[in-house]
């Protein structure tokens, strides 16, 4: 027993130059950082020390640096994570060199599905949760009738199928969905399309700049004022504030973390806005707990070997800024509450950050697949 | 001669192509009004000291004076307004504009040029094909068309390397009467011919060059004393 | 071989060739026999129409109408790869040699087709050494064989010409499209030249454009007159140069 | 209702006339990079980020001093045109001799360059930008709503690509780009500054690139990857056209804008490749591209 | 084509000290990579051999056949799909897997090569950027690539049936056979009676027709040739990182394959070696600094470009040191 090496070492991987820059980036790492700080700097006396490197998106380069990091640098675990193919990759080698891995940063339900592995956990958000989040709390605020904006691939695919799941079983209807090519510019003939459907609701089941090109368009043509919804189904504080509040009011989305919820969220949100000039999102709020969490998890058993630190974290309750009552399952996943939330308009707002409403919570129970029933073999 | 009469001096020429060593100091003077030709093997140099002297090469020592003006000193695009035109060997007719485009291209450096009407009197083939692309023109067209520009615009001497080359007869002689008015109205001439029997019959003076220098120069009245020494050297 | 036998018979023949260029008619009405062993040369003014002819009966342009036979085959529909193959092989109006291969490689390169030796990916170059001899022979003959390790580019341009005929030559073809080989070349290597060609116009037809009207008159048998893509005149060289319509169009009156 | 290939005919008209508002954009830049090529022969691969310079440009401007969108429309264009006049006279100048590919390579390393920069500075999700008030809101035009915005880019842009073909074909100015382009040395030799005329022509054609960058701010979130995408469509709309062919870039920008909007409606999931699909099979037909000139 | 083609290597120019030299370093060089798995990482050293194949079967193109393809990722990146998915779904060993790869890779050549052969210099570049694009489309939308998650999990196996390539140092060996054999197909190409028929067609083109030579089909045969060994490359990687993803068909990797050629030599048989080594240090190295990766990419880029055009193993092999080795090429 004891601390490997007499350092605890964490590793940020993230995307920090390319797309999902803005996703948790940098910034993650300075939310992990935060979380060393507000455990004390140090766990069972020894030394806590986060690093962090700029995957560039590649599996290649992430996978060199995550085997460096477990063999030559010393690093225990390996987080953020950003980009599916990234985080199976990453989780894949965690896996093999028994070492613990917490994901924040990608949205696969794989990670706790198919490929789950007994050390990698899956902590913010996942398609799911969205899904769930945003197909079917908002059929219970009346937007009952969908059209879809798909991007034309797997991820893709995969939202709107579990939203429209989420939506019919709720008692709502799809009345059509129109596929997008990955990173389109123009949004204006799919939103005619939705348009013309006359459906209250337009999923928007893509990310990143193809979410928020549509939503500028949409409200371009008037669709929101025309007394239809927006649905982002994967779309974060960090991309309404990219967006702007003129563009971005009326736009439903899910998160699993707002700054403004509550004193201690609030308070937390202000640290984080003194260090970065931002508020989190979920990722970053996400990264901040899953250190957090790790290290609790280390000083409870006493050592940082993976197996017992694992264990712990299986059984732990979670309960910090960023989840309440947050359990973890048999697959790794971490089961927390989301919430539904709604962007103001720009006169509503009172402050730089004061984007949200929220409209419903999501209890975790509801928002992330049963482990028994994620087709991860450890759950069965 | 006399210092007033020269147009053109060039002392100590050096050029170079990267490091190849070309021009090894050469030295000719071209009097207003007259016309000279540069005779000489391939190879020997004589289109580099044409391009020395017009700038186009720019790796190059020595002195040239034109018309008063120092044309080491001068950057390329102030040398055409000292009133030297340059016909290069390879033509440079330009491909994506017209014959007439071709022809209107440089601008005029004074008003003693040909105007668009003599020129396509003198070379009826360009006013056939004004509106076609100028590659499309055969080769010896190029050629008319490469003259023809700088006739228009106006310059005091002209540098023409290798007019005649790939020309019909027919032309050639045509433009051996082209180049006789010029002479008559004043022009002064630099020529490059491999086409000796052409060159004989309009030049005042020849220099012959070997080996990157000007070996030999004479007047055109000293030319059969010379041919046994030409034969020798060139074959002719 | 039965060379007188064969005196007499056509080798490559156009009929009615014509080209047109957007609506230009570069070459019109164009019948041209060109016989084994004997050299046939196609003059005319600038822009006639000859290069353009060439171009045509190498395939390098597709004629507008018209046919083409060589050595008895319709190669009107063949691609240029495959009409030199067959026989026809061309030099180009503005030289045209490998720069940066040497003297000796650009001849190989020619030879290697005909030696079976052009696609084998997976032999050593050391296989095309065979050909050196053959290759130092063609060179030696055109008087080259000094330059044999310069590269290309570094030949003044009469020996460009020089070696580019040699490459031609090294193809053993059955019919010489020459275009315009004495061009820029200083008198020197226009008597060599002129000998090569008369020495390969033995076994071989060949079809040549030139100005130099006293290598044409020297040298060929037959001449065409081209004037604006027509045929002008046809016949000896006395028959031509006597042509009243000839001389104004393209000899001159001057008596070269 | 009027069908027309199973939708009605007011969606359909709709569906052109979006297309024809993408394909403003795709003739604006592929302009552009069709100048650039046809005059100084270089693939300006940095064509995309000059375009994002653009859009940024117009934000900063609003952002640091205020500028409205009017202004910005001029001065962006001017500032990106600027520092592509600083590239050239420094860098891109010194390629010309060279094979061509050199000056891919080159523009290629400085849009990397740029868009990793801006990255670095303004994250990845974008920033916000707004439509100028005059042109914001709508016309209902009966078979669909318009935003005002968008009939002002048809507009705006159809002007700029005929006066800037007319600027290169017919003007004497555009004779000497031309000629520059084969034979710099000569043109130069006939007493025309040549150096100075194909900097300006770089700094025109990256100026180009921003207006379309600032057009496009209002519509299309301002990002540092805006134009990463964008700029492949866009080199093969100019391969389309035939490189170098100045009309053939316009034309072809905009009839393939309308085939890629129709491609939307009936095959949304081809949209992205219908392009490539139409570039291939016209360099199977016309190797040289439709309007350009056989080499 | 003017600089590209100055920089290539001439067997005639070497003298035969020079060659007695040039036998040393490359038998000094080979040793080095069999002792580097003990020292180096040997994943790295693997990522760098894979990359190196792949970088040196794009310079048979352009530095031999005059042809810069904007499109290879297709290929490096198809093969990676198409190994991963024969070794992982139809579970066949991992010398059969990759054979598929190069298979798969070099039919794809064939395909796209028709299109774009076509065309030359600028245009083929685009052409190729374009259809590879269309590519990374396909790969993107189909099922069998799982979109953003890639293929995982791709089992190494037991090459011939005995030979575990699980452990690190098997695997190691068996990517430097394929890197040795790899290296020395393309020797062979280029100094092959073929090798000279491409260099004089890059030279003039309508002479070597003239000459009788189909000129696109030893421009396609080069396209298959060199799609075929990076997809030997692509194939390869796939096995030494158990995934295949969308990165490897995009078209940065296009560019990347680019960067490391015109880095390490346009035109040489060593210098992509040394340029993709360059490279996937640095881009490991960059990973964890400060600094955005992209922006020196691209200044690196720009740099080679103007000043470093010759590339690493040009610029030494055009210096003195170079001359005495009989390495100079006539300029
Ligand atoms: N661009 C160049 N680069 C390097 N060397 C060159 C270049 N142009 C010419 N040379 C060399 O310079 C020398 C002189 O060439 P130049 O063209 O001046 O000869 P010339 O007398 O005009 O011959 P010709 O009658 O064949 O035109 C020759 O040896 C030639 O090989
Ligand atoms: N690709 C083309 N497109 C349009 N016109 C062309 C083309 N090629 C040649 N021409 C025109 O066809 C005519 C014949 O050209 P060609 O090159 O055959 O002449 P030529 O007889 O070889 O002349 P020269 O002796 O000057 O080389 C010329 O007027 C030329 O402008
Ligand atoms: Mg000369
Ligand atoms: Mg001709």
């Amino acid at each position: 027993a004891g601390i490997s090496d007499d350092i605890v070492k964490i590793g940020i991987l993230n995307d920090q130059s390319g797309v999902y820059a803005d996703f948790g980036g940098k910034w993650s790492y300075e939310a992990a950082k935060m979380a060393v700080e507000d455990f004390g700097g140090t766990v069972l006396d020894k030394k806590i020390e986060v690093i962090t490197a700029d995957h560039q998106n590649k599996p290649d380069v992430a996978a060199n640096i995550a085997r460096q990091w477990y063999d030559e640098d010393k690093v225990d675990a390996i987080m953020e994570l950003t980009t599916s193919s990234v985080a199976l990759a990453v989780q894949g080698i965690s896996k093999e060199k028994k070492k613990i891995d917490i994901v924040t940063g990608a949205a696969t339900t794989a990670l706790t599905g198919d490929q789950c592995s007994p050390y990698g956990f899956h902590w913010a958000y996942d398609t799911h949760a969205l899904a769930v989040g945003t197909g079917g709390a908002l059929v219970e605020n009346g937007g009952d009738t969908w059209y879809f904006l798909t991007a034309d691939y797997a991820f893709g695919y995969s939202l709107e199928e579990q939203t429209s799941k989420f939506v019919t079983d709720n008692g709502g209807k799809v009345l059509g969905s129109v596929r997008h090519p990955l990173s389109s510019t123009d949004f204006s003939s799919f939103l005619l399309q939705a348009q013309a459907s006359g459906a209250k609701v337009i999923g928007l089941a893509d990310a990143g700049l193809d979410t928020a090109n549509a939503i500028k368009q949409a409200s371009e043509f008037g669709i929101v004022q025309g007394g239809q919804r927006l649905a982002a189904l994967l779309f974060t504080l960090s991309e309404v504030h990219g967006l702007g509040a003129e563009a971005a009011q009326g736009l439903s989305l899910t998160e699993g973390f707002y700054w403004d919820r509550n004193d201690e969220s609030r308070e937390f949100g202000k640290r984080f806005h003194d260090r970065t000039g931002r508020m989190p999102n979920m990722i970053q709020a996400g990264t901040y707990s899953a250190v957090l969490q790790y290290l609790k998890a280390i000083k409870k058993v006493g050592t940082d070997e993976t197996e017992a630190v694992s264990k712990a974290l299986h059984e732990m309750p979670v309960n910090d800024v960023f989840a309440h009552n947050g359990k973890v399952g048999a697959n790794g996943r971490m089961i927390y509450d989301m919430y539904l939330m709604e962007v103001k308009k720009p006169s509503e707002m009172k402050g730089d950050w004061d984007y949200y409403n929220v409209l419903a919570t999501v209890p975790g129970d509801k928002a992330f697949i049963k482990p028994s029933e994620s087709g991860c073999a450890l759950a069965q | 001669m006399t210092d007033k009469d020269i147009l053109l001096s060039v002392k100590d020429l050096n050029a170079w192509y990267d490091e190849s060593h070309v021009l090894h100091g050469v030295n000719l003077n071209v009097r207003r009004g007259e016309t000279v030709t540069i005779l000489g093997r391939n190879g020997v140099g004589k289109t580099t000291t044409l391009r020395s002297i017009v700038g186009i090469l720019r790796k190059r020592t020595g002195e040239i004076e034109f018309n008063g003006h120092n044309l080491m000193r001068l950057p390329l695009h102030k040398t055409a307004k000292t009133g030297l035109g340059f016909v290069p060997e390879e033509r440079g007719i330009f491909s994506t504009l017209s014959v007439e485009e071709n022809l209107m291209l440089p601008p005029k450096v004074s008003d003693s040029g040909m105007s668009i009407e003599e020129i396509y009197d003198l070379f009826p083939n360009l006013y056939e094909r004004k509106t076609s692309s100028g590659t499309k023109l055969s080769g010896g067209e190029q050629q008319m068309l490469a003259m023809a520009r700088m006739l228009r615009i106006g310059v005091d001497m002209l540098l023409l390397d290798e007019p005649t080359e790939g020309l019909a007869p027919v032309i050639i002689q045509r433009i051996g009467e082209v180049l006789q008015t010029l002479k008559q109205r004043g022009m002064t001439i630099l020529l490059i011919e491999q086409n000796f029997r052409f060159a004989s019959k309009i030049a005042d003076r020849f220099y012959l060059m070997e080996h990157g220098l000007v070996s030999a120069g004479f007047d055109a009245s000293e030319l059969p004393d010379r041919m046994d020494m030409l034969h020798e050297v060139l074959g002719v | 071989m039965s060379q007188n036998a064969n005196e007499a018979r056509v080798v490559l023949s156009a009929r009615d060739l014509r080209r047109d260029f957007g609506g230009f008619t570069a070459v019109n009405n164009v019948n041209l026999d060109v016989h084994h062993a004997k050299v046939h040369a196609l003059i005319g003014p600038n822009g006639a129409g000859k290069t353009t002819v060439f171009n045509l009966l190498t395939k390098f342009l597709q004629p507008t109408s018209g046919t083409i036979t060589l050595l008895g085959q319709d190669i009107t529909k063949t691609s240029p790869a495959r009409v030199a193959r067959m026989g026809l092989v061309r030099s180009f109006q503005i030289s045209a040699v490998f720069p940066h291969l040497t003297v000796l490689e650009n001849v190989r390169v020619a030879l290697q087709r005909p030696g079976g030796l052009a696609v084998q990916f997976w032999r050593s170059m050391n296989t095309l050494d065979r050909l050196n001899d053959r290759a130092i022979e063609l060179l030696k003959s055109v008087g080259l064989e000094k330059d044999i390790d310069s590269y290309a580019a570094d030949l003044s341009y009469g020996r460009k010409r020089v070696l580019e005929i040699a490459t031609t030559l090294s193809l053993d073809p059955k019919v010489l499209l020459l275009d315009e080989p004495m061009a820029g070349m200083g008198q020197e290597d226009v008597g060599r030249v002129a000998e090569i060609i008369r020495e390969v116009a033995r076994t071989r037809a060949v079809l040549m454009v030139e100005h130099n009207l006293t290598v044409v008159a020297d040298l060929c048998d037959h001449i065409t007159v081209l004037q604006r893509g027509e045929i002008l005149a046809e016949g000896n060289y006395d028959t031509v140069s006597t042509d009243e319509r000839v001389r104004i169009a393209y000899m001159g009156t001057d008596d070269d | 209702m009027i069908m027309i290939f199973g939708i009605p005919i007011q969606a359909f008209l709709g569906q052109l006339l979006i297309g024809l508002i993408n394909g403003s954009f795709y003739a604006m830049l592929s302009l552009g990079l069709a100048i650039i090529f046809g005059l100084l022969r270089v693939i300006n691969f940095a064509h995309g980020a000059q375009y994002m310079m653009g859009a940024f440009a117009g934000m900063l401007l609003l952002t640091w001093f205020g500028v409205n969108y009017w202004l910005a429309l001029i001065l962006a264009p001017v500032v990106v045109g600027i520092t592509g006049i600083i590239v050239e006279r420094f860098a891109l100048r010194r390629l010309y001799e060279l094979d061509h590919l050199y000056g891919l390579l080159f523009t290629f390393g400085l849009a990397l360059v740029i868009e990793g920069t801006f990255r670095y500075f303004y994250g990845s999700s974008g920033q916000p930008y707004a439509t100028p008030k005059l042109l914001s809101g709508g016309v209902n035009l009966g078979f669909m709503y318009l935003p005002i915005y968008r009939g002002w880019v048809v507009i705006a842009s159809m002007i700029v690509c005929i006066g800037t073909w007319l600027l290169i074909e017919k003007t004497r100015l555009g004779a000497y780009l031309r000629a520059a382009t084969e034979n710099p040395i000569l043109v130069q030799s006939f007493g025309i500054n040549v150096p100075l005329l194909l900097t300006l022509t770089y700094g025109l054609g990256s100026g180009l690139a921003a207006l379309a960058g600032i057009m496009a701010a209002p519509i299309y979130q301002v990002s540092p990857l805006m134009g990463s995408n964008l700029i492949i469509v866009v080199f093969a709309i100019v391969v389309v056209g035939g490189m170098g062919s100045i009309m053939g870039a316009i034309v072809t920008g905009y009839a393939l804008g309308i085939i890629e909007g129709l491609t939307k409606v009936f095959y949304p999931e081809a949209s992205n490749i219908v392009i490539f699909v139409i570039m291939a099979l016209v360099l199977l037909v016309r190797p040289a591209g439709l309007f350009g000139r056989d080499a | 084509m003017r600089d590209m083609k100055t920089s290539s290597m001439t067997s005639t120019a070497t003298t035969s000290t020079g060659t007695r030299i040039q036998l040393i370093l490359l038998v000094l060089a080979l040793l080095g990579l069999i002792i580097a798995p003990f020292t180096f990482y040997p994943i790295f050293l693997m990522k760098v051999l894979c990359f190196a194949l792949f970088a040196c079967a794009f310079n048979l193109l352009l530095g031999y056949t005059g042809l810069l393809s904007f499109g290879h990722a297709a290929f490096f990146g198809g093969a990676s799909y198409f190994t991963a998915y024969a070794v992982k779904e139809w579970g066949v060993p991992p010398e059969i897997g990759i054979l598929l790869g190069v298979i798969g890779a070099a039919f794809l050549g064939l395909i796209m090569g028709i299109f774009a052969i076509r065309r030359q210099g600028i245009y083929f570049a685009m052409v190729t950027l374009a259809l590879a694009q269309m590519f990374y489309f396909f790969c993107l939308q189909a099922e069998f690539t799982h979109g953003e998650d890639g293929l995982q999990g791709v089992p190494r196996g037991h090459l011939l049936g005995f030979i575990d390539l699980n452990q690190p140092l098997n695997m190691y060996f068996f990517v430097l056979a394929i890197f040795l054999i790899g290296i020395f197909a393309i020797w062979r190409i280029v100094h092959s009676p073929f090798g000279m028929i491409l260099k004089s067609i890059r030279e003039n083109e309508d002479r070597a027709i003239s000459l009788g030579y189909s000129v696109s089909r030893y421009k396609l045969g080069a396209f298959v040739m060199s799609a075929a060994l990076a997809g030997l490359a692509g194939g390869t990687k796939t096995l030494v990182f158990q995934f295949a993803t969308l990165t490897d068909v995009a078209w940065q990797m296009s560019g990347e394959v680019i960067l490391m050629t015109l880095l390490g030599g346009i035109g040489t048989i060593f210098g992509p070696i040394f340029g993709a080594g360059f490279v996937v240090t640095l881009q490991n190295y960059l990973a964890a600094s400060a600094f955005p990766v992209t922006v020196l990419t691209g200044l690196i880029f720009m740099i080679c470009v103007l000043v470093f055009r010759r590339g690493i193993i040009g610029e030494f092999n055009a210096s003195r040191l170079g001359a005495r080795l009989g390495l100079r090429t006539k300029q």
